[in-house]
């Protein structure tokens, strides 16, 4: 969209901003990656749409103590995760300057990306400005966000693990999925941690995988915004997103309705409580066996 | 001598083969190689498998001994080397020459044992590549799709594949397979096509004047490493799907009666690489992207007679959930026209 | 014979001596009496204790010494610390040995000496020093400069002054950074001590110690006319295999653990500055 | 699901608050309330102490079930703990069983200082539910049990 | 590696009984890291002890495990054993081989291979265990007492005698309490005022003492030692220091429809009132609801009447801010409204009252001036039924009262029945009870002494049903003895009420951060073992707050709670416990999430420079105040980083058992 390119050339000629992050161009047609852009004349390469996939909010982490505001473009998805780095306190407001861009689904060289087919809505949680487009805001979701788990959750056990089994075991550990979550954004992770304990490099064992999961799964519960970045990024093509929506799932039904990175409240599911809560024991009641 | 068997009775093939026989086959929804077995979906069109063959010869984990601590005293038992003969059938022309890289590392001196015996007990089929991809630039490395380095190499053409044995180890296998002779001029001509075919891919071409020792401080220094590595998010979907990139680490796990040393899979874009005590001599993702992308395109042919670490498979420019890749860097940092 | 690349021996413990508050200096025998292996001076073994860690060391002791090898390590990390908890009688795991050597039978041969070590630097230096003591005939002048922090901090303090200093045809300087009760030599940092001294550009001179001692120390010795062909140091990285195999060590084309550790300092010029 | 080894004998970790559940342990001690050893109990100072880690950690090395214990909801000595908890440990169980491990293996009782009887009744129960379910060998460490 | 002794205690035959004691020591000589290992008849015994100083010296021991009994009981014993050999207390473990092994297990060789696991389970921690250094913190010497009871009066007085300075916050405005309403007293029947009131004069009048009345605890921070209280003093409209009780004010008041507090709200008082005669302080108040001139701005009869000048509408609430070293919780009780108890129809009848009521209606000071009259038509009753256990001893699931005994109402109602007989003998006095419980000093000979000598009528059953007909109240219920329903024709029916915490006491705890159980009573540190101590460190409960008690109980209570508080006001240091959370800053993100659960709001965050391996830049952090934080562990399993971690419990400790177990 040219209305962004020239409005962060504006932004960035003006002295507003102090650069840029955005999209470029690469060899292909849909082969675009995040950029960093100082001046007008590498703005030159910008480019947004249909293949700006990525989610820009965890490059935040990296500018947020430099000099300056940064110039990020987001999508309304990626506000959810900018707001929830917000409410950790990682990311200072007045550092960035949020272009909020319309999105009406992104694509890769296969066609429509997974994530968006369960878009979230087109509602921009931070902003400074927002340049829209008409055509963003007609498109819907294609599908109900917890088919998936719903799916899941009606094998029987046996199916669940096997499926699981089956998805888990193809991982190599190469940590993409950790390294792109803006919710996974810890300085030093618990699994690269020799003093942790835990600390393990390769899924040496069935278990270690599904440990790694779990684990990574259970600390950003409550904190995942759904942005749907593992599912996209992990080379191994494991459906990251169904662990995460399970806890969503499970969230909602058991705690009352929540989306992290809405609103002001800080507080998550899990650092929240009533007295009243479901007993774990709950688990094994519902559903079948 | 060349002979020829029908495409349809590759099974049959690889079923009598009385080894073990790694081969690309369906898992879920991606193509890797493993341990063939009745049933498998076999999947020899696919070009670039998801995962490479590397891990064959380099497992992503292995265990290299054990240890019994008992008071002040130790026990140590090493790990079995691999003693089973076992044939990797399918392999492309970029997985092998990464095999030629692999070697150089591990089998220079002081060899590593554990993967020489594993390179010893392995006879390579290879596969030329009929058709290759848009990824595709293995030709800039010094690779001919059409012609794979390997004990036997099969061609397809039309409903047979056409098949060679180049070594004594491929002879004798390729001895107890039903074949016949082979028609003359076919290979020769598919070899043409496949020529044809790759010129007209969009990287068939790279400039990689430049890269070599000669040149090895004028790009470390460069300032394009900035924003070239700027999106890298630090994990290791490149490496672990590079079919040369060889890294590792070695850890020890207690498993409560003992203490396994094994070894696995590292990474250099991994913040704590080269971590130690009092600091880290690659502190930002821009230094560790740029040793990775110098490390194959500049340190390694220096040391290895200007044999280059990459060998054009492609995988990183699929993987890289940033679309990073290699190609860029070589367009970035290189001489000449590519310098666009 | 293909040499192992991974698997150690095992070594046993035989003594242990405090050197300083944070450096002891481990004697290590097969279990069977004898060395684990030979070595040159300059080069290193991969230490292990099962469990916890395995780690480079400079081997310390002169290859002239038939019976056994040393290792002086100072407690920086979970190894070291285990390490520093052992008592003679402990096993542990041996690999090596690892790396270049300095060149003692190369070019250092006939030249002149001069050691220049700060702190735990000395530990890869007192190897060479003891074997050019061994093979004095093939050696010129030896003199060498050694400063610590304080007195206590000198490692192998009572060989240097009841051995070194008093043979022929060595002279030793000490120096600490603080002045102190019972120390009456000199005070201050090694490279100002360095052009204190003032040497003759010429011989080969051999430096180890922090890095930023090694930095104004060569300065210093340029200044006085030294070339880059004359200085040799040691260098000190993450390394994993010990083998020029895992990648840890790669700077430019060189594996540290394989290509070094010592390099001489027109040598380390032509490497990107990673270290 | 049937034991094939006869001689198994399931290990069984137990997490115990210090204020209340260790001490209704010590009760059903002091009650000579048995229940079977194959528990082994691991004091914590709350039951919010307790991270999923150790429980995923326990099952790696072995355990055949782990349960928790800690003072009943409203009771607990440091206020709010055990509701932290008890989210904390309905939302590891609700993923275990999504991933298809067996139900069961898992559980959280809330004893009380004065319910040595209940600690012991609920060991019996959850060692017998064990048994039942047999060796653990959907979670086992594979390199371990080598 | 350390090195690390164990002992195996046999307990005498409590644990050798059942454990093979010698086997397990031996067993445990293999273990890593243990160099001495050793068994002994009872450990905890000056020779056991002995034993394991001498090991600690002998063998250079830098931890050691005791295999013995629960740590509850004797952890403390081999701490301070291993301190006095110059070991830190902290790098002892106590593997509980009789409570949790040889006292459930009877086959030998199940006990020993468990206690093996458990002895080995201590020393996989003890490899983990650093040594603890607990910090200090210093004492303010004054307490803050909650509620101007009988209780609190009490602790206050015992506190103030040892010499430290009490503030008493009452939210009346009078110190007295319940007590004040009270006529007699059980089982002696001395009249209470004359009892109560002579404390309060003396409360009022100790130097050490500041009774700060018609006031609520708005805010308190801080921690044991060093609390940091928000008073809000309500405005009187009163000044205190002139005001001199003359009560002129009170027959001037043109406004009389406000309600008397003090009689149960069975008589009307000026809107300027003092609550009674003996008031402490003996000051007006008035109450701005009622008072004309507050609500109209007409009026200010009283600001003419009072020659001392002492009335001021323009008065203002005030804040007061105070540090504590320690606070008690004396917020006593009320009675439970029984109204939607509608079988007893005290909503309906005015002849329906409560026993307090009748308290009030007995006592000379009271709306009837001592004279026993009815409420509806002020005639004397001629048939009263009690009726007791109204509310109390309820079944929990049907949410109509409450679960517990209220412990005082057998007693006041032989009381009340007794009194009655005595100086109406024409009165027939009837009682339905369940049972009646008379545990105490003289309780019995006084209840017998009701039945016997008085004549009361004492009907065990159950009511089910109190009707209004005509002037009478029908009161139908059950004896169970005589096995046959009964009705009797009562001119008043009296409810002995069951009595529940004040209204204030659930956020008093909430602010004190003190536990209470389901039905508010606040929790004591231990039921049988520290009775007056909340869990919460530095509060102390005096009186009903912590569960129904009657007057005796309830001052040796308040005396107990005394002691306590004077045992640490008395410390000029208070030295905290060390297994407290920190945070690693190196790994800290700063995220807040730790702060969130932290019940006791220790976790604060900084900006500051860390510095670590490669590592020197600013970031925000958390950090943990030690002496506020009381090491409950939330904020280590929400830290997703493993940053937080708690001493003596961390991370690496516990899964170092968990392993060891799963050997």
């Amino acid at each position: 969209m040219a209305r962004i390119k020239q409005r962060a050339i504006e932004l960035l000629s003006d002295g507003t901003v102090m650069r840029v992050i955005g999209w470029e161009k690469g060899e292909g047609n849909c082969d675009w990656s995040p950029a960093l852009f100082e001046n007008a004349a590498e703005m030159e390469n910008f480019v947004y749409g249909d293949y700006a996939g990525a989610n820009l909010s965890k490059y935040c982490l990296k500018f947020n103590r430099q000099e300056g505001k940064t110039l990020v473009v987001l999508k309304p998805c990626d506000t959810l995760s900018f707001r929830q780095l917000l409410h950790e306190h990682r990311i200072d407001r007045e550092k960035f300057y949020v272009i909020g861009a319309g999105c009406k689904g992104m694509k890769d060289e296969k066609g429509g990306l997974l994530k968006c087919s369960a878009c979230k809505g087109k509602e921009f949680e931070v902003y400074d400005e927002i340049i829209d487009d008409e055509e963003a805001q007609k498109t819907t979701a294609l599908m109900d966000r917890m088919a998936g788990v719903i799916e899941l959750e009606k094998m029987t056990a046996q199916e669940r693990f096997d499926f699981w089994r089956g998805e888990l075991s193809r991982c190599i550990r190469c940590n993409a999925c950790r390294n792109v979550c803006p919710a996974c954004s810890c300085i030093k992770c618990v699994f690269d941690n020799p003093a942790s304990g835990v600390q393990s490099k390769a899924p040496v064992t069935d278990f270690e995988e599904n440990m790694f999961h779990i684990i990574r799964a259970y600390h950003v519960a409550g904190r995942c915004t759904d942005c749907g970045e593992c599912s996209r990024v992990c080379p191994q093509n494991i459906p990251l997103h169904l662990l995460n929506r399970k806890f969503i799932k499970d969230m909602n039904e058991l705690y009352g309705d929540y989306q992290a990175g809405v609103g002001e409240n800080e507080r998550t599911p899990l650092t929240s409580y009533t007295k009243e809560d479901a007993e774990p024991g709950i688990v094994y009641e519902r559903g079948n066996a | 001598m060349m002979r020829q068997f029908p495409a349809n009775q590759v099974k049959k093939i690889i079923e009598s083969i009385p080894c073990a026989v790694y081969a690309p086959v369906e898992d879920g929804a991606m193509v890797v190689f493993e341990r063939y077995q009745d049933g498998m979906e076999l999947r020899l069109d696919k070009i670039c498998t998801d995962k490479t063959p590397k891990d064959i010869l380099f497992p992503q984990w292995e265990n290299l001994m054990h240890f019994r601590v008992e008071g002040k005293t130790i026990e140590l038992s090493e790990q079995q080397r691999c003693e089973e003969d076992y044939v990797l059938f399918g392999v492309r022309a970029c997985d092998i020459q990464a095999f030629k890289v692999l070697d150089r590392v591990f089998l220079s001196d002081p060899v590593d044992t554990y993967y020489a015996a594993r390179r010893e007990h392995g006879t390579i089929v290879a596969l030329a590549c009929g058709d290759p991809k848009e990824t595709c630039f293995c030709k800039n490395f010094g690779v001919d799709p059409a012609q794979p380095d390997a004990d036997v190499v099969l061609w397809l053409a039309g409903d047979d594949y056409y098949c060679e044995a180049y070594t004594d180890k491929g002879r004798a296998l390729m001895s107890t397979w039903e074949t016949r002779d082979a028609e003359e001029g076919v290979v020769e001509w598919v070899k043409g096509e496949i020529a044809k075919k790759y010129d007209a891919l969009p990287f068939a071409k790279l400039n990689l004047k430049g890269f070599d020792g000669d040149h090895l401080m004028e790009k470390f220094n460069s300032p394009k490493w900035k924003k070239l590595s700027m999106a890298c998010l630090g994990c290791g979907s490149c490496t672990f799907a590079c079919p040369t990139c060889q890294c590792y680490d070695i850890r020890d796990y207690d498993t409560g009666n003992g203490i396994q040393r094994y070894r696995c899979w590292d990474s250099c874009m991994y913040s704590d690489f080269t971590l130690m005590a009092h600091g880290t001599n690659r502190p930002t993702q821009v230094e560790r992207y740029r040793q990775r992308f110098m490390h194959k395109l500049v340190y390694f042919p220096s040391r290895n007679e200007g044999m280059y670490s990459c060998v054009g498979c492609g995988r990183c420019i699929e993987k890289c959930p940033m679309n990073l890749n290699i190609v860029k860097v070589i367009k970035a940092l290189g001489e000449g026209e590519n310098n666009d | 014979m293909t040499k192992e690349t991974l698997v150690p021996v095992l070594g046993i413990v035989t003594d242990v001596r405090v050197d300083t508050p944070d450096v002891k200096t481990f004697r290590v025998n097969a279990p069977e009496g004898g060395k684990c292996f030979e070595h040159m001076p300059g080069q290193c073994a991969m230490l292990s204790i099962p469990g916890v860690g395995e780690a480079m060391f400079s081997i310390t002791s002169s290859p002239t010494n038939k019976e056994f090898m040393e290792f002086s390590i100072k407690k920086c990390g979970c190894l070291t610390e285990w390490l520093h908890q052992m008592d003679a009688g402990q096993m542990i795991t041996v690999r090596g040995p690892y790396g270049n050597a300095f060149p003692v039978e190369g070019d250092l041969k006939g030249q002149d000496l001069l050691f220049i070590a700060g702190g735990i630097g000395l530990a890869p230096l007192r190897s060479v020093i003891n074997y050019v003591r061994a093979n004095r005939e093939n050696y010129g002048k030896v003199r060498i400069v050694y400063g610590s922090r304080s007195k206590n901090d000198l490692v192998d303090y009572p060989e240097i002054v009841n051995e070194w200093c008093q043979e022929a045809g060595i002279e030793v300087f000490l120096t600490i950074d603080q002045p102190q009760e019972g120390w009456d030599g000199h005070v201050g940092f090694v490279p100002n001590y360095v052009t204190e001294l003032g040497f003759d550009p010429q011989g080969r001179v051999l430096v180890c110690g922090p890095p930023i001692m090694i930095k104004f120390t060569t300065q210093a010795l340029m200044n006085m006319g030294f070339e880059k062909t004359q200085i040799y140091t040691t260098m000190e990285l993450r390394m994993k295999c010990g083998v020029g195999k895992c990648g840890r060590c790669n700077i430019g084309d060189q594996y540290v653990c394989k290509d070094g550790p010592v390099f001489r300092f027109d040598e380390l010029g032509e490497l990107p500055a990673e270290y | 699901m049937s034991v094939s080894n006869p001689n198994w004998k399931p290990k069984i970790v137990a997490f115990c608050c210090n204020w209340c559940s260790y001490a209704g342990a010590d009760l059903a001690g002091s009650g000579r309330m048995a229940y079977p050893a194959d528990v082994k109990i691991i004091r914590v100072p709350c039951s919010c102490r307790v991270n999923p880690l150790f429980i995923l950690r326990a099952f790696e090395r072995g355990a055949d079930g782990v349960i928790m214990c800690g003072c009943h909801p409203g009771d607990c000595h440091y206020t709010s703990g055990n509701y932290f908890a008890r989210r904390r440990m309905t939302m590891l169980f609700s993923m275990l069983d999504y991933l298809g491990i067996e139900r069961g293996r898992t559980r959280v009782e809330w004893v009380s200082a004065a319910e040595g009887a209940k600690f012991s009744k609920t060991m019996n129960e959850f060692v017998k539910t064990i048994y039942d379910l047999g060796e653990n060998r959907k979670l086992g460490d594979l390199r371990c049990k080598k | 590696m350390q090195k690390i002794g164990v002992f195996v205690c046999w307990c005498g035959s409590n644990i050798a009984g059942t454990v093979d004691v010698e086997a397990v020591s031996e067993a445990m000589k293999s273990v890593p890291g243990v160099v001495y290992s050793a068994n002994y008849q009872y450990m905890c015994s000056a020779a056991g002890q002995k034993l394991i100083a001498d090991a600690i010296h002998e063998h250079h021991l830098d931890g050691i495990v005791v295999a013995s009994c629960s740590p509850r009981m004797h952890e403390n014993t081999f701490r301070k054993t291993a301190e006095a050999a110059g070991l830190n207390p902290y790098m002892v473990e106590i593997a509980n081989i009789r409570e949790q092994c040889s006292w459930i297990h009877k086959d030998k060789e199940e006990g020993t291979a468990k206690a093996i696991v458990l002895a080995r389970t201590a020393v996989a921690k003890l490899l983990h265990n650093k040594p603890l250094q607990a910090g200090t913190s210093a004492v303010t010497k004054r307490a803050l007492v909650i509620g101007g009871g009988i209780a609190g009066i009490q602790t206050a007085l015992d506190v103030a005698d040892a010499g430290y300075e009490v503030d008493i916050v009452e939210q009346r405005p009078t110190i007295g309490g319940r007590m004040a309403q009270l006529d007699k007293t059980f089982p002696t029947l001395d009249c209470s005022a004359c009892i109560l009131t002579p404390k309060m004069v003396e409360a009022s009048q100790n130097e050490k003492i500041n009774i700060i009345s018609y006031a609520k605890v708005e805010k308190v921070d801080g921690f044991v030692g060093n609390f940091k209280a928000t008073i809000r003093k309500k405005a009187r409209f009163v000044d205190e220091t002139k005001c001199t009780g003359c009560s002129l004010c009170m027959s001037k008041c043109p406004s009389k429809k406000g309600k008397d507090e003090f009689n149960m709200e069975m008589n009307n008082r000026p809107a300027i009132y003092i609550p009674f005669a003996q008031a402490i302080p003996n000051v007006a108040v008035i109450d701005p609801e009622q008072c004309l001139k507050l609500k109209t701005g007409k009026c200010g009869l009283c600001e003419k009447v009072c020659t001392a000048g002492a009335i001021n509408y323009k008065q203002q609430d005030e804040l007061i801010e105070r540090e504590y070293g320690a606070i008690v919780v004396a917020t006593g009780f009320k009675p439970i409204d029984p109204s939607p108890l509608n079988e007893y129809g005290y909503a309906d009848n005015a002849d329906v009252i409560t026993s307090l009521e009748l308290e009030r209606l007995m006592n000379a000071a009271g709306p009837t001036k001592g004279t026993l009259l009815r409420p509806s038509d002020l005639q004397h009753p001629h048939e009263i039924v009690f009726i007791q256990c109204v509310g109390s001893r309820c079944d929990e699931n049907t949410k109509r009262g409450k679960p517990y005994c209220s412990k005082i109402c057998c007693m006041y109602t032989a009381k009340h029945a007794m009194l009655i007989r005595d100086k109406y003998p024409d009165t027939k006095v009837h009682v339905f009870y369940i049972d009646v419980r008379t545990p105490g000093k003289n309780f019995d000979e006084f209840y017998r002494r009701a039945v016997e000598q008085y004549g009361v009528d004492y009907i065990k059953g159950m009511v089910g049903k109190v009707a209004k007909e005509g002037d009478k109240l029908m009161v139908r219920g059950s004896d169970l003895i005589n096995n046959q329903q009964v009705e009797i024709a009562a001119d008043l029916v009296v409810l002995a009420t069951a009595i529940e915490p004040d209204p204030t006491a659930r956020s008093i705890g909430t602010m004190l951060t003190a536990s209470m159980d389901t039905n508010d009573f606040f929790t004591e540190a231990h039921a049988k073992l520290r009775p007056v101590e909340s869990p919460t460190a530095g509060i102390f409960l005096s009186g009903v707050a912590q569960g129904p008690k009657d007057v005796p109980e309830t001052v040796a209570q308040a005396s107990a709670a005394a002691a306590k508080v004077i045992g640490l006001l008395a410390k000029d240091h208070l030295v905290t416990n060390p297994c407290v959370a920190y945070s690693n800053e190196l790994l800290c993100n700063g995220c807040s999430q730790c702060e969130k659960v932290c019940p006791y709001g220790a976790i604060t965050y900084i900006e500051k420079e860390v510095r670590g391996p490669g590592v020197r830049e600013v970031r925000r952090i958390a950090q943990v105040n030690p002496a506020v934080c009381q090491g409950c562990g939330a904020c280590t399993v929400t830290c997703p980083s493993g940053a937080m971690d708690l001493k003596g419990f961390a991370n690496k400790q516990i899964m170092a058992e968990v392993d060891a177990i799963c050997l």
